[in-house]
């Protein structure tokens, strides 16, 4: 990647997933963007594959107390609670700032009850500017005692049905990875009408502070995100893919493009960027530019076919 | 608002374990008002991973390396070491690479600084206050007071007189003017002018003894928040405080990197407000 | 802990765990310290805890191909494959060694079946020499179709109920972080006669050489040690001492006694360190006199009286 | 064999790309055998979070600072920039904090010198194969074979010369020396030193190539190997190499770090053998 040829050879990196066809297979993580519009000034929101949304909720939520954040090694754990502005403050406010540009809008989105789900998909796929749907199952179900839908194959199922009938959109369902097999949750979404996967969410985590001893975070526990996790992420994309026939986003600790390549690899159609957002807000452009020139210089003319090719 | 990828030109310990660090800064002059801060990385390092927060304390321009070429814009950060970012910035060098994100976040309304003016800072907290003081219409009517711990925590001072500010001095263990808490000197302050307005920086504790003094007598207050930031532009919704009439029913959750990091005081919910504690990347033994 | 006070008040570190008393809190984490011969020129082995041995099985193991290790970012990847020179050679050659010194040794085994787990507990029932038995369950159930007896409860109960017949020394079993809900294998462990626990044990992960397309482990998949996990493996510690009434043994990304000391916080008796020992082969030491320089600095007179002291 | 906590005494870029770091380090002149290594650390860094295995150079003695203290003992090691590790290492000074773990391994077997003596080194395979010539019983007797992609990957031949070794350099674009692999002058100089005991250090095909052509010859070979390494001192097991006689049924796994560096040809299983392949923490855009 040091080397950047000065060989114009055009590269293809152009890639389709569940039906959304994206200028290049690298797209925000949802939650580590905002709505798009607070990076503008920073990177040219045309020149991502895609933009994915803070996850909304059927209604404004304000997410949880403070620390909500807090750094570890290679990582940060975050507890934000899912703070938003609820999806008419985002049709009325957030979407036609993202309508400008020329890169599909998806949006990332979860509910406290399965009919919450499904009433959300439906108030989106009404929507001629959301290009697809990405659905967070990392969230308590309130109904049944607070379980994780996406920590059980069957509430992931029915929950996955339940959005599937309200909406024609291309629908993503994000996977969580804190589940003894991944591949169990990840068939159920599949055979409950998914038309693409997308995996890590956050690893569940906690910090101590040991002067004070409390939690660094308020809500105690939160999510790990970051370079740190990224193996992780890497095996249960590998795992997902030989499991599943639909396409699969890989997430989890990117911030090179030596780092996107290893989900292609082993089968991730696109990617999505997280935490190193934070770290250097102009990471996704370089990462673009960066792929370009790693097939340029390894002599592959398109970028799809780099993906699915590991060597076992 | 840019990310710049730019070098250190000098990096001083000012104080026992305080660092003054100048940036070569293109823009900042003309882009940077007072109490707007920066996120600032050590270029391509993933640990720390996320970047630290830095008050701006100013901006300037110094001469150029040779004749033919413009004078180089800059800026100052004033910086504490207390945890492993900060480590590693205090083994910064002349030319090493780093990155600047900014000027980030809603500084202090300068609109309201007509008039007398009183500007509290404690220990680091003094840093914003710098470009407040150079931007005060009459210089003479601004009392500027430092408090610190000990004499070792009160920086930058000359700076301020050179300004024609008033300057007042307190440290709690007696070592540096006035025994005792800064709060004190307010009090004693407010009442020769009582018609100022406050500007005030530090820690929490002293925030809210600070908007307590302002809140009895009617005083306008504006103070400049620290807390854990992930990504300084109001995209992670890590930095919030709560803003006036929170509720858990009615949550109010301000970002401290967009709506602040300087707010009016009336503006926030003082209760239960907690103290900005620093997290821990694991690198300081 | 930068403060080192010249104070000498004494500090009390000793605790104990499931009977075994240990002189301070500390021992290393198996298959980082060999059989412990390995760091005696760098280590005063007098000076640990207690040694935790290499896991090892029955018959001598070769372990898997290499490359069998590799960096990741604030962690690294190994697929050793449990080496081990099985428990006869180390009846008759590593055991003496440890038996010279006035520290505990616990020796951690595993087996590719039930019944050999409990074979090997039986012979190191048998030793005088050692203190006490850690129990690696994130192995995978040969006889079973190769599923890992620590992600499921109910085989999990089975393998520790059949060493528990096997023996009578202290049995610690070392859990799998690799699960949905860890309280579930804990309390099976403990319910079939477990009395310590131990975690976490690596997390499965993967990483790929992109110019090769090839994983960077010759096992394809490997585990996740070091400071990169350590968030995880505190939420664990922090889940499982609310799960469960016998100790926990915290393990997981330990370099520094600040690290030692999250654990303790949330309740562990114990911690293991791992990884640290490659990164210095002192690292224990420094963070025993560390653990005491910090119950000093703070006015604790009794290492004791810090664990489980969590405020929420 | 001790864990150092020390410093840098200097770092120089030798030839691009190619860096020669002297290192403080009390005891190595009187510890350290030819082909033995050092895990190196940049202290107190968790990224990289393990230490790099680098051969030993040299040891050797430089004035103290002052008349009334004792010399300083130092080693020198030889590194080319690869990777995250070695890319922060190329940015240490003088007086910057390192820990060196060593002397460690098994390394040459120098009771073999005896007689007419061949020292093949690959690009930085040079390394190890110094504190070799400097040992052997009748430098005039041994000669060395320095190989590289370019001349820039030919360092330290003057340091080789200076102790009375002949040396033979080639290089595979023909910039320097001969054209060509240093295999084929190996072949040239087994035919008029057929007697020869030859050492190799070296990338895997080179070595390869080296043992099928020693041992066609009947010639002893003992090679100095690279494997990834956590721990080196044996306890982690990630550094194994297939010795003699190796198979799925009868493994015969030998730990680089303790019965290596330095292996006899003949005890090694050199079907299947892999070409170490570096890790890649991350930093390194
Ligand atoms: C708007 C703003 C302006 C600031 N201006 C200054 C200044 O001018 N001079 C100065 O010395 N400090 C200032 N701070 C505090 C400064 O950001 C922290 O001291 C610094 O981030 C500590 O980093 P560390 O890695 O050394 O400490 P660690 O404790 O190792 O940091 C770990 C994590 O906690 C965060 N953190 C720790 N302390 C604070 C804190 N007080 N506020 C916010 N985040 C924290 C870090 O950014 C990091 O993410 C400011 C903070 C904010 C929010
Ligand atoms: C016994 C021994 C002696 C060595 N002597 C020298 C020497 O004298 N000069 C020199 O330049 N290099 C030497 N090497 C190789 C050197 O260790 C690697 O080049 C170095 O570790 C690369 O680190 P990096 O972080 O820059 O690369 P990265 O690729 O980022 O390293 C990632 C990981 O892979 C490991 N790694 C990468 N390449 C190698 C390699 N070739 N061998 C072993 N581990 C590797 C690293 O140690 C690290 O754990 C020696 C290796 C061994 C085993
Ligand atoms: C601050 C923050 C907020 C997040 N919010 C959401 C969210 O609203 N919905 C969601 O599905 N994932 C959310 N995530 C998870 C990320 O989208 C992503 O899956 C995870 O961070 C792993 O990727 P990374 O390592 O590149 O950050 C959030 C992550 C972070 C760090
Ligand atoms: C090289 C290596 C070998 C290991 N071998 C074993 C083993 O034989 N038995 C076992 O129970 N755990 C083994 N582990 C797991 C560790 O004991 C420990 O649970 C894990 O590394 C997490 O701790 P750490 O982050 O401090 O390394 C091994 C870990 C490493 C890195
Ligand atoms: S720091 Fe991310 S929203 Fe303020
Ligand atoms: S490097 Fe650990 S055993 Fe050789």
């Amino acid at each position: 990647m040091k080397r950047r040829d000065k060989d114009t050879t055009t590269v293809n990196l152009q890639v389709e997933v569940a039906g959304i066809v994206l200028k290049n297979p690298v797209m925000p993580a949802s939650g580590t963007f905002g709505y798009g519009e607070e990076f503008a000034p920073y990177l040219d929101l045309n020149s991502l594959g895609a933009v994915v949304t803070k996850g909304l909720s059927l209604y404004p939520k304000a997410g949880n107390n403070t620390p909500r954040v807090c750094e570890t090694v290679g990582g940060m754990l975050n507890a934000i609670g899912l703070q938003n502005v609820g999806i008419d403050q985002f049709i009325a406010h957030k979407l036609p700032f993202l309508e400008q540009f020329d890169t599909p809008v998806i949006v990332n989105f979860f509910g406290n009850t399965q009919d919450e789900y499904a009433e959300v998909a439906a108030r989106l796929d009404a929507l001629p500017g959301v290009a697809g749907l990405e659905m967070n199952i990392s969230c308590p179900n309130v109904k049944h005692g607070g379980i994780v839908f996406g920590t059980d194959a069957e509430a992931a199922a029915a929950v996955v049905s339940a959005v599937r009938k309200k909406t024609t959109k291309p629908l993503i369902v994000k996977l969580t990875p804190n589940v003894t097999d991944i591949r169990q949750t990840a068939r159920a979404a599949q055979d409950a009408g998914a038309d693409a996967l997308s995996l890590i969410n956050t690893l569940t985590g906690m910090a101590v502070d040991v002067k004070t001893r409390r939690p660094r975070l308020a809500n105690t526990i939160g999510g790990l995100s970051g370079p740190a996790i990224r193996p992780i992420a890497v095996r249960l994309v590998h795992q997902v893919v030989q499991a599943v026939d639909i396409p699969v986003i890989g997430i989890g600790g990117i911030t090179r493009a030596m780092d996107a390549l290893e989900f292609l690899i082993v089968g991730a159609k696109a990617v999505q960027v997280g935490t190193a957002n934070f770290v250097d807000p102009n990471a996704m452009a370089t990462i673009i530019t960066d792929l370009e020139a790693f097939c340029r210089a390894e002599g592959i003319a398109d970028i799809n076919d780099i993906i699915g090719t590991l060597e076992l | 608002m840019k990310n710049h990828k730019t070098i250190v030109l000098s990096n001083q310990e000012i104080a026992p374990g305080y660092f003054r660090m100048r940036i070569l800064a293109p823009d900042y002059t003309r882009l940077a008002k007072p109490g707007q801060f920066v996120m600032f990385r050590v270029q391509r390092a993933l640990l720390p991973l996320l970047r630290r927060p830095f008050g701006i304390f100013r901006a300037g321009f110094m001469p150029a390396d040779c004749d033919t070429m413009p004078p180089k814009e800059f800026i100052e950060i004033i910086y504490k070491v207390v945890g492993s970012g900060t480590e590693i910035m205090q083994g910064l060098h002349q030319g090493d690479p780093v990155e600047l994100l900014g000027p980030l976040g809603t500084g202090f309304d300068t609109g309201a600084t007509r008039g007398d003016n009183i500007l509290v800072g404690g220990g680091i907290g003094l840093v914003p206050l710098y470009m407040l003081a150079e931007s005060v219409a009459e210089p003479a009517r601004t009392q500027l007071l430092i408090g610190g711990r000990s004499r070792d925590d009160v920086i930058a001072v000359t700076e301020f007189e050179r300004l024609g500010v008033k300057t007042f001095v307190s440290t709690e263990d007696g070592s540096l003017g006035d025994a005792g808490l800064v709060t004190k000197v307010l009090e004693k302050r407010l009442e020769s002018t009582p018609q100022a307005t406050v500007f005030a920086c530090g820690p929490m504790p002293m925030l809210r003894a600070v908007a307590e003094i302002c809140r009895m007598r009617g005083v306008r207050l504006q103070v400049s928040l620290e807390e854990l930031m992930a990504c300084g532009v109001g995209a992670c919704l890590g930095c919030v405080v709560k803003g006036d009439g929170h509720s858990d029913a009615q949550p109010n959750y301000l970002c401290t990197c967009k709506v602040g990091p300087v707010f009016y005081a009336d503006d926030l919910a003082w209760e239960g407000m907690p103290a900005a504690a620093g997290g821990d990347c694991g690198e300081t033994p």
